[in-house]
């Protein structure tokens, strides 16, 4: 177990360099191509060359690599990496500060709504997956699998906006309107966006959304796991040996119908935690998504750098444990 | 097709010192090797032209393997072949491919072997493709037909795919498909053991015929014992990739020196209720070694009731030994009825 | 052996139609496509959406076919008029007839789409079939990229490669879609090579002389089609889909570029003003996906011996 | 009220900017925010960021609410005799939060700070007029980003001289008679000498000199709050005892977010939604003219655009109200000169061809040789809505004198500034201009002087540059605008560039607002507002 | 969790009551079984008949897809239906008609009573659950017993098949089993609650034979040593050669000869059965001739009408070829052939 743990972290050292590799030379490629982000910050100010020389040279943007469009700026990268073994991912452009800092301002957020949208969508994916699948076919069956490709055909934006409005503005102002109805369902879950007095309560509508596609993708993965497996020769021995119907289900055809689902809820969670772009914007979460989505529009080089390296980094941890966890679940993976 | 000499002639197909190992690597970034499995392991067979060797042996022996190594799908890590007196390892790159036209191969599942997306024409036809001197362009379609009349299917269904045909009916594409080059030998792994018992005469007939008719030489592997009796002219028996005995039909089924033989060929069931209880079984404990680890000495010592300290020190040579007229590798071969041996 | 000629007879039972044998067997069940297209007809949900796709296809190619009218020629003072006689649709914040915007505007979105869709099985089919084929190092290789590219977040990836080049047009859109979209074909495609590169009757076709390429195009690439095909309708849907998210971004198509997406973004704040400017590029675009999905999700169950 | 507020103030919420303070102290009031860039005076530029300092900080003048009017705030007077040398008198007994003195030192170290290059301080810009300026930066020796820029010659800036600890001059390089008004910029206030020694703290937790102080530490990306400061000494107490910034990073959100009752002021309003909100919250909108400026530039560069005829056409071809009405709901002043109506000296119709005269354009663009250059091509930054009316311009254009467009809309703003500083668009180009101090020279001279920094139609008229200076060194304020006006009819005949349209500001207050202010140069006052007290 | 004790509770007490010890252990009477499939119903079992006696071992013999397993698992009531549907019969426990009984009882003769050993260990065994879980959980759920008893109790019945080293093994999952002892882990399950009746699906089959000889070997001496009845089910007339009692060999999904062993390998009386015998080469016979059946086995959806063998049988006349099927003929005491030509078979 060890040493398949050690192989795989090792494996995912190239993988890490590749992606921040790639990330650094898209950044640069884009300073290359649009010139130096130090610019726009002054609008429609044109700015002395000295305090462009200044600001530049505290974002580390002087590189003069930075000027030959097509340069990797080898040099640039390998100082990158070593600031970033010294957890220093560099300085935002806009406000200036240290890129940690933001980023761990953010991530909170991220988390919390992350976790949400796990919970969500593990708990509700599953349930449905596993009642569509002991009775493919039936009623629920097609519900689910009638309202799973609804939201899946549904640009998240466009049901965000709509659950912003009309659930947590319009349905939310009727019951704030009622003086004795709980706050903590009428100002705190109907939030119309993140408000900081009620940490949990008013990201799990944002979470809902958020985890809504992957729910989606979890249920049916679920059913056709479960549907493959309700026939499987061991689910038919656990019938000969006369267990409870739901004993049978509950313990042997679920648990082995769940190790891929585990696996793409794994993977899930580091989509969540890079994925919520979307969703922070709309409902005005201050995360890591939120921040990324603001810094690329401005060109914000480092944050937008470090967001995704971590992002990056975070799906590739989930993606070890969850081969890892793989392996625990299901015993006949050898760790080779 | 060719001449159909009928009788058994010179050998066509030769191994020395046979060996298939697989590596087992360990390591992060060097791999380095820690052991090898060794599927087969030092395997001498001859085949002669017309005759049918059989090769029997328990689930992991390297029956497999050795036909593989026998239709060149695999590089043997040691030990030669040779082909009508050519060895195979000297054969240039080109020439391997007329020689290849020479062996062919017949697999176990008629139901993984063919291509589902290839009509029953395509796939008989694939060899004229891939060899196209062997037949020209224009003939092709009228020899593949020739072909699935042969193997007695509907030339009819020509553009039928696999799925349409019955196991047997599948098997005998299979064969079609080895016959199309005019091979000498045919390298059969298997080939009826996925078939349901009536349907399995037809298949081991349509062989018989095909080698009165023209001549062929098998291989036939199979682990059905009985099947290889009816089949084969001489008989290897495998164990952990090690032929342990070998000869003619009745010198293994009648006269076996091997211990492992006669556990084999005890264990198999007669299908003769008036035998019941009076035969002699000999039960084996225990499995079959790992091939990544196997004993030492004497490969089967470890289940044999015949073992004594000289079996884990010296490996006993596949060589004649008195009392015998054929070769067998056991220390204490000795000859000793078990089929339908009534106690 | 008399017993040749009656059983070339007695093919005909077994000939009538898919033996009850050939259900049960992993022989990698064989006339799928032509027994797939039987059940795909029969299937209304396929039908449907095939024709849904066809109509919107054809609002792609021929535009005129639906409209006369130039989508271009606006007046600023019919902005956000309702629909009315001669423009179903009502009108834009310009003024332009919104009916042509929406049938000019399946263009650009199924060019993304489907030019991604191509991208993604060309780029992640040939990739993932040398990997699973060849092995080894090409293998090593191909398999770290595609991690390096699985890993970035779909999103913020689109969102640091459109900012970066600066051209948003329906090349530079596809082109991203495709960079970031090739590793799960490429994944699938290896993974279907892996398990037919050691079919029986790949070794059959080896053991006949058979070269790399003809393995690779006549034996394993037709086997390992049919999940990609899958795949590949799931992500034509999720692509239309992407196109309007990017545009809601702001690193999408750029004006006067008219697509579904950039209509939808456009209007999402009137929703509650004008909704029929929300709701009919919505409602278009919607359709597609979820036609594409199902018929994905369809194709998937006619395609699997299992699913019947 | 607020002269050009079209609203009738409604009963209970008294509109517009009433000095006096009527209602109580109290209560939290909840604003709509954007993410402050920073909270250092020196380095707060943008809207976000002075919301919250002009809270936290107070600097040697303040505007009046109504009038606009520049009023003494720390200062005793700021007075001159040749307009170039400055003398500045403080009041004693102001002091920073963490207890010292604002002093004539406070505003020369925070000046100097600003103007010191390497401390590349976003306000160093409006340093520039102090004599010693050139010293304080250092400029590219080989112009391509050298590894690291020399050392300034100086820290200090020449100009500024401390008299006494109430008292200080500041020298200009140049006559500037409108210096006063300046003062009340965020961007002159003064800095403790804490702030200045670690500056990243002190923009985290800012320690201000005016009516509010921090509570807790700005938490970025989520909100700022400020409570009401015990050591302001000022007569304009905060009237909520807390202030409550919270920070929305889409103003869609966070119309959302005030509709669902969780803001007390919005200072704007997402375009698409203004009719909305006016037909829902009409009663708690506050709307007058604003001053941000759009206009098309034009590439006085390029052939084509330097006939004046050509420019009077273009502009006469285009019909703003429609357009406003249609992408903006009305939300902007069609613009009928170069200055905002806000400012003193402002005059409606300067510009002469600014009113749609297709006859009119045609016949000009004929006279001037007719249009030979194919497809004009607009521009615009990207992801900030430009588009749309842009577009319509397009179409308006090309319906009135024939001239196809297209547009380009994919460069983003940094990519968009520097093909602007490198001249060459192509075609008309949308900019906008915000003032930085309530004169009018503000919108004139940057934008049109010859060679100067905003100048990116490259618009260079003599006379024009005379009239600047000629106001620049008057004697006072009223002569000032004189000149400035003359200028300003110089460019309502040459259109170096196509006004568009001027802001209008609405915001949005909630019911739980008492008394709603709005200053006409500082925008929202929110330590001026007062809530409903309960 | 709730714990079936079955031993004391009184609705097992009813149960049990209602069982006719005289009656044989298990009759089976004309049952049908039919699947619902996309290409039209699969009539996989039509009238299928037999009586299992006491301490009897009685084989079912039939080429692939005749309807071996269907039988087996109807008599379980594990068929999934749908598909599947028992449409006829009667399946009688001790005179109790299985087929009328409660879920609830239904599911205590499973295992209690009635056990089953499936072909494929491997897949048959849960993967994921060690070996020792999968056999204590019998004790703990139908016998109540704690964790830590079930455990030993699980390690006594790896002892009894005969597994070295039980102790440990019991913790093993099953793919870390060779196929032989995975089989004997089966048998191991199925005799945990000591069955009266216990159904061996080709239990054998996807061994190799020195194996097959040591679990046949091991699987008869267990039933003897409880006494059970057993039902083989198996294609292999060499293995039913040496253990069975009596065989019923199927066709089609129905019965076509049922006898003492000794007279079907002597004196087949069904065309089938006898084709069946001359088709399989013999280890202990040297060049004999192999005869062919000819054709195909029918398509379930299809069934040929009257005998549904008529189109592959030599015999085969006219009135073979209409309904009615042939009903069955009594050759013997104790011995049935469906065939209307019995006596020209037997003769031949
Ligand atoms: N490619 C390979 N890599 C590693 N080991 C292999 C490989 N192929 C076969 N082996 C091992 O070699 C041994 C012999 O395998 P082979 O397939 O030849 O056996 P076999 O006698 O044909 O068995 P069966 O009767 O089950 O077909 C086995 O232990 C097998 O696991
Ligand atoms: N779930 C099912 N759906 C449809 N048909 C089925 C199903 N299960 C079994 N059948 C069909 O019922 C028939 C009898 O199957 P059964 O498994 O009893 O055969 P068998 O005699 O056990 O054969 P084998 O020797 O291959 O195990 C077969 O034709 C099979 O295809
Ligand atoms: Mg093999
Ligand atoms: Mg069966």
């Amino acid at each position: 177990m060890g040493r398949y743990v050690i192989r795989r972290v090792l494996q995912f050292i190239p993988t890490v360099l590749g992606t921040m590799f790639l990330l650094h030379y898209l950044t640069s490629l884009g300073i290359q191509l649009t010139g130096n982000p130090v610019r726009a910050l002054f609008g429609d100010r044109t700015p002395t060359p000295a305090m462009m020389a200044a600001l530049s040279e505290r974002l580390n943007l002087n590189d003069p690599c930075l000027t030959q469009t097509g340069n990797p700026c080898i040099g640039l990268f390998g100082d990158r990496l070593v600031n970033i073994a010294q957890w220093d991912f560099g300085i935002s452009l806009s406000g200036q500060r240290e890129v940690t800092d933001i980023i761990g301002a953010a991530l909170p957020y991220t988390v919390r709504i992350a976790l949400i949208a796990f919970v969500f969508e593990a708990v509700v994916g599953v349930l449905a997956g596993v009642l569509a699948g002991l009775r493919s076919g039936g009623f629920i069956d097609y519900f689910v699998k009638i309202s799973t490709t609804l939201i899946i055909a549904v640009p998240i934006f466009v049901l965000g906006i709509v659950i912003r409005e009309f659930v947590a503005v319009k349905f939310g102002n009727q019951l704030r309107a009622d003086p004795n109805f709980p706050e903590i369902i009428s100002r705190g879950f109907l939030a119309a966006g993140y408000k900081p007095e009620y940490p949990w309560a008013s990201l799990v509508i944002p979470g809902l959304v958020l985890g809504a596609t992957s729910l989606a993708v979890t249920a049916r993965l679920t059913r056709t796991s479960m549907v493959e497996n309700v026939r499987a020769d061991y689910v038919r021995t656990a019938r000969a040996k006369g267990l409870l119907p739901r004993r049978i289900t509950g313990v042997h055809t679920l648990r082995n119908s769940l190790i891929p689902v585990v696996t793409s809820l794994g993977v899930d969670l580091g989509v969540l935690m890079g994925g919520a772009v979307v969703t922070e914007t709309i409902f005005n979460v201050p995360g890591i998504g939120r921040v990324a989505a603001q810094s690329a529009r401005t060109g914000d080089a480092s944050v937008v750098i470090g967001i995704v390296t971590l992002a990056a980094l975070i799906f590739l941890v989930a993606n070890l444990l969850v081969d890892i966890l793989y392996a625990v679940l299901d015993p006949r993976i050898r760790y080779e | 097709m060719t001449d159909a000499p009928n009788k058994i002639g010179e050998v066509v197909l030769e191994t020395h010192g046979l060996r298939k190992h697989y590596p087992l690597t360990q390591g992060i970034v060097f791999k380095k090797q820690v052991g090898a499995v060794r599927a087969v392991d030092g395997v001498d067979i001859q085949l002669r032209r017309g005759e049918t060797l059989g090769v029997v042996g328990e689930s992991g022996c390297g029956k497999s393997t050795l036909a593989r190594l026998l239709v060149g799908l695999e590089a043997p890590t040691e030990g030669t072949i040779m082909l009508k007196g050519k060895d195979l390892s000297t054969v240039s790159h080109r020439d391997m491919r007329a020689v290849r036209r020479n062996i062919q191969m017949v697999m176990q599942d008629p139901y993984t072997s063919l291509n589902p997306r290839m009509t029953v024409g395509d796939i008989i036809g694939e060899p004229f493709d891939i060899h196209p001197e062997v037949v020209p362009k224009k003939g092709r379609m009228t020899r593949v037909r020739e072909l699935i009349d042969l193997v007695g299917l509907n030339a009819d269904h020509i553009n039928r795919y696999p799925h349409q045909f019955s196991g047997g009916q599948r098997q005998r594409i299979g064969i079609a498909r080895a016959l199309a080059l005019n091979p000498e030998i045919i390298i059969c792994d298997e080939p009826v053991s996925a078939l349901d018992v009536s349907i399995q005469a037809q298949v081991v007939n349509l062989l018989e015929r095909l080698q009165e008719e023209f001549g062929l030489a098998y291989v036939f592997i199979a682990h059905d014992l009985s099947v290889v009796r009816h089949i084969a002219d001489r008989v290897a028996v495998m164990y952990l990739g090690k032929v342990i005995e070998t000869g003619n039909e009745d010198e293994i089924y009648e006269h076996t020196t091997h211990p492992y033989s006669q556990a084999l060929l005890s264990a198999v069931p007669v299908p003769d209720p008036s035998l019941r209880g009076r035969r002699t079984q000999i039960i084996l404990e225990g499995d079959v070694p790992s091939p990544a680890n196997p004993p030492s000495g004497c490969r089967f010592r470890t289940r044999c009731w015949k073992a004594q300290e000289i079996c884990a020190l010296e490996e006993p040579p596949l060589t004649v030994r008195p009392g015998s007229d054929h070769p067998s590798a056991c220390h204490f071969a000795e000859e000793k009825e078990v089929i339908g041996a009534v106690s | 052996m008399s017993d040749l000629l009656p059983s070339a007879t007695a093919d005909q039972p077994a000939l009538q139609g898919p033996t009850s044998e050939s259900t049960g067997t992993s022989g990698g069940n064989a006339s799928l496509w032509s027994d797939a297209r039987k059940q795909l007809i029969r299937n209304p949900i396929f039908v449907l959406s095939s024709l849904y796709i066809l109509v919107v296809g054809s609002m792609a190619i021929f535009p005129t076919l639906w409209t006369d009218q130039d989508p271009r020629d606006c007046l600023i003072s019919r902005s956000r008029q309702p629909p009315q006689d001669g423009h179903p649709f009502g009108f834009n914040i310009l003024g332009c007839d919104y009916y042509s915007h929406a049938i000019y505007g399946a263009q650009p979105s199924l060019s993304i789409a489907i030019g991604a869709t191509v991208g993604i099985v060309l780029i992640g089919g040939i990739l993932g079939l040398l990997a699973g084929y060849y092995g080894g190092w090409a293998d090593t290789i191909i398999s770290r990229v595609v991690d390096i590219f699985l890993s970035l977040p779909f999103l913020l990836g689109a969102l640091v490669f459109l900012t970066v080049v600066k051209v948003q047009n329906i090349l530079t859109i596809t082109m991203v879609l495709v960079i970031l979209g090739w590793t799960t074909i490429a994944r699938v495609m290896r993974g279907a090579v892996l398990s037919a590169k050691n079919l029986d009757y790949v070794l059959a076709a080896r053991s006949l002389g058979a070269g790399n390429v003809r393995i690779m195009l006549r034996h394993i690439l037709p086997n390992a089609v049919a999940p990609v095909t899958v795949l590949a309708t799931i992500a034509l849907g999720s692509f239309v889909a992407a196109e309007a998210t990017l545009t809601f971004l702001g690193v999408g198509l750029q004006p006067p570029e008219e697509s579904w997406g950039i209509m939808i973004t456009d209007h999402q704040v009137y929703f509650l003003e004008a909704p029929w400017l929300l709701i009919f590029p919505t409602t278009l675009l919607i359709g597609t996906v979820l036609s594409f999905i199902l018929m994905g999700d369809a194709l998937r169950d006619a395609l699997d011996p299992k699913m019947r | 009220a607020c002269s050009s507020s079209s609203e009738t103030p409604t009963p209970g919420t008294t509109n517009g900017g009433t000095g006096a303070a009527t209602g109580a102290q109290g209560g939290d009031l909840r604003i709509y925010a954007s993410e402050p860039a920073f909270l250092l005076p020196t380095a707060g530029d943008d809207e976000p960021s002075i919301l919250v300092i002009r809270q936290l900080y107070r600097g040697l003048v303040k505007y009046n609410a109504e009038t606009g009017e520049a009023e003494m705030d720390l200062a005793e007077s700021i007075e001159s005799s040749d307009q170039k040398n400055w003398t500045v008198k403080l009041k004693p007994g102001y002091t920073f939060e963490n207890g010292e003195p604002v002093n004539s030192d406070a505003f020369i170290r925070a000046w100097n700070y600003a103007a010191y290059s390497p401390n590349a301080q976003n306000n160093a810009y409006f340093m520039s007029r102090i004599a010693g300026i050139d010293d304080m930066t250092s400029s590219d020796p080989d112009g391509d980003g050298p590894k690291t820029a020399p050392e300034p010659k100086a820290k200090e800036l020449s100009g500024l001289k401390k008299v006494s600890d109430t008292e200080f001059t500041v020298e200009l390089s140049e006559p500037f008679a409108a210096f006063p008004v300046t003062m009340g910029y965020s961007g002159f206030f003064p800095m403790a000498d804490a702030c200045i020694k670690d500056t990243k703290v002190c923009n985290e937790t800012p320690i201000g000199n005016g009516p509010y102080k921090i509570d807790g530490k700005w938490e970025h990306n989520v909100g700022v709050t400020l409570v009401r400061s015990d050591t302001w000494k000022g007569d304009e107490k905060g009237m909520a005892d807390k202030l409550s910034y919270k920070i929305y990073a889409d103003v869609d959100a966070g119309y959302a977010a005030y509709q669902a009752g969780e803001i007390d002021v919005m200072y704007t309003i997402p375009p698409a939604r203004y009719k909305e909100a006016k037909a829902q919250y009409g009663d708690l909108m506050y709307e007058a003219p604003g001053d941000s400026f759009t206009y098309v530039g034009l590439p006085l560069y390029r052939d084509e655009y330097k006939d004046k005829r050509v420019r009077q056409a273009l502009s006469l071809a285009i019909d703003r109200q429609p357009i406003i009405d249609a992408v903006f709901d009305g939300r902007f002043t069609a613009a009928t000169g170069f200055v905002a109506p806000t400012f003193e000296g402002f005059r409606p119709d300067v510009c002469k061809y600014c009113k749609q005269d297709v006859a009119k354009a045609k016949q000009l663009l004929q006279e001037a040789g007719g249009w030979k250059s194919g497809k004009m091509t607009l521009w615009a930054n990207a992801g900030a809505g430009h588009e749309k009316w842009l577009q319509a311009v397009g179409d308006q254009i090309k319906a009135a004198l024939g001239i196809d467009y297209d547009i380009r809309v994919n460069l983003q703003f940094p990519e968009y500034l520097a093909t602007a500083d490198a001249k060459k668009f192509t075609g008309p180009f949308r900019l906008g201009w915000g003032p930085d101090y309530p004169v009018i020279e503000t919108y004139l001279k940057p934008l049109y002087g010859t060679g100067a920094s905003s100048n990116n139609s490259t618009y260079a008229n003599p006379d024009f540059d005379k009239l600047i200076t000629e106001g620049d060194s008057a004697a006072n304020v009223e002569e000032a605008i004189a000149k400035y006006q003359a200028a300003e009819d110089i460019l309502g005949e040459d259109i170096p560039v196509i006004p568009m349209w001027f802001s209008k500001t609405a915001a949005l207050y909630s019911s739980n607002v008492d008394k709603f202010v709005w200053n006409k140069i500082s925008d929202a006052e929110y330590g001026k507002i007062t809530l409903k007290q309960k | 969790m709730t714990t079936e004790t079955s031993v004391k509770s009184p609705s097992t007490a009813r149960f049990l009551s209602q069982l006719d010890m005289t009656a044989p252990p298990l009759e089976v009477r004309n049952l049908h079984v039919l699947f619902h499939t996309t290409s039209g119903k699969a009539h996989a079992v039509n009238g299928m008949n037999f009586v299992l006696d006491q301490g009897e071992t009685r084989a079912i013999l039939g080429e692939s897809g005749s309807g071996k397993s269907v039988t087996a698992q109807a008599i379980m009531g594990i068929l999934d239906s749908p598909p599947a549907e028992i449409t006829h019969g009667e399946i009688l426990y001790r005179g109790v008609d299985l087929l009328k009984l409660s879920d609830e009882d239904r599911r205590r003769v499973r295992a209690n009573h009635i056990a089953m050993i499936f072909q494929d260990a491997l897949s048959a065994l849960n993967p994921v659950f060690t070996v020792g879980f999968q056999l204590g959980e019998l004790y703990r759920k139908h016998r109540g017993m704690s964790r830590q008893a079930s455990k030993a109790k699980a390690v006594e019945l790896l002892d009894m098949v005969k597994i070295p080293a039980a102790k440990q093994r019991v913790n093993d999952f099953p793919h870390q089993f060779s196929g032989g002892m995975r089989q004997r882990v089966m048998i191991a399950m199925a005799l945990a609650l000591e069955p009266e009746i216990l159904i061996a699906d080709e239990p054998t089959t996807a061994l190799d034979v020195t194996v097959q000889a040591q679990v046949m070997d091991l699987l008869s001496e267990l039933q003897r040593e409880h006494n059970m009845s057993l039902i083989l089910i198996t294609h292999d007339m060499g293995v039913v050669a040496d253990v069975a009692d009596s065989i019923s060999v199927m066709y089609a999904g129905r019965v076509v000869e049922d006898a003492p062993v000794g007279d079907i390998y002597a004196r087949p009386a069904h065309p089938y059965t006898k084709a069946l015998l001359e088709s399989i080469p013999r280890v202990d016979l040297k060049g004999q001739q192999l005869s062919v059946i000819k054709g195909l086995p029918p398509v379930l959806t299809n069934i040929p009408p009257g005998c549904a063998f008529h189109p592959r049988c030599r015999f085969a006349q006219d009135n073979c070829k209409v309904p009615p099927e042939p009903p069955h003929y009594d050759v013997d005491v104790n011995r049935i052939a469906a065939c209307h030509y019995w006596r020209e078979v037997i003769d031949s």
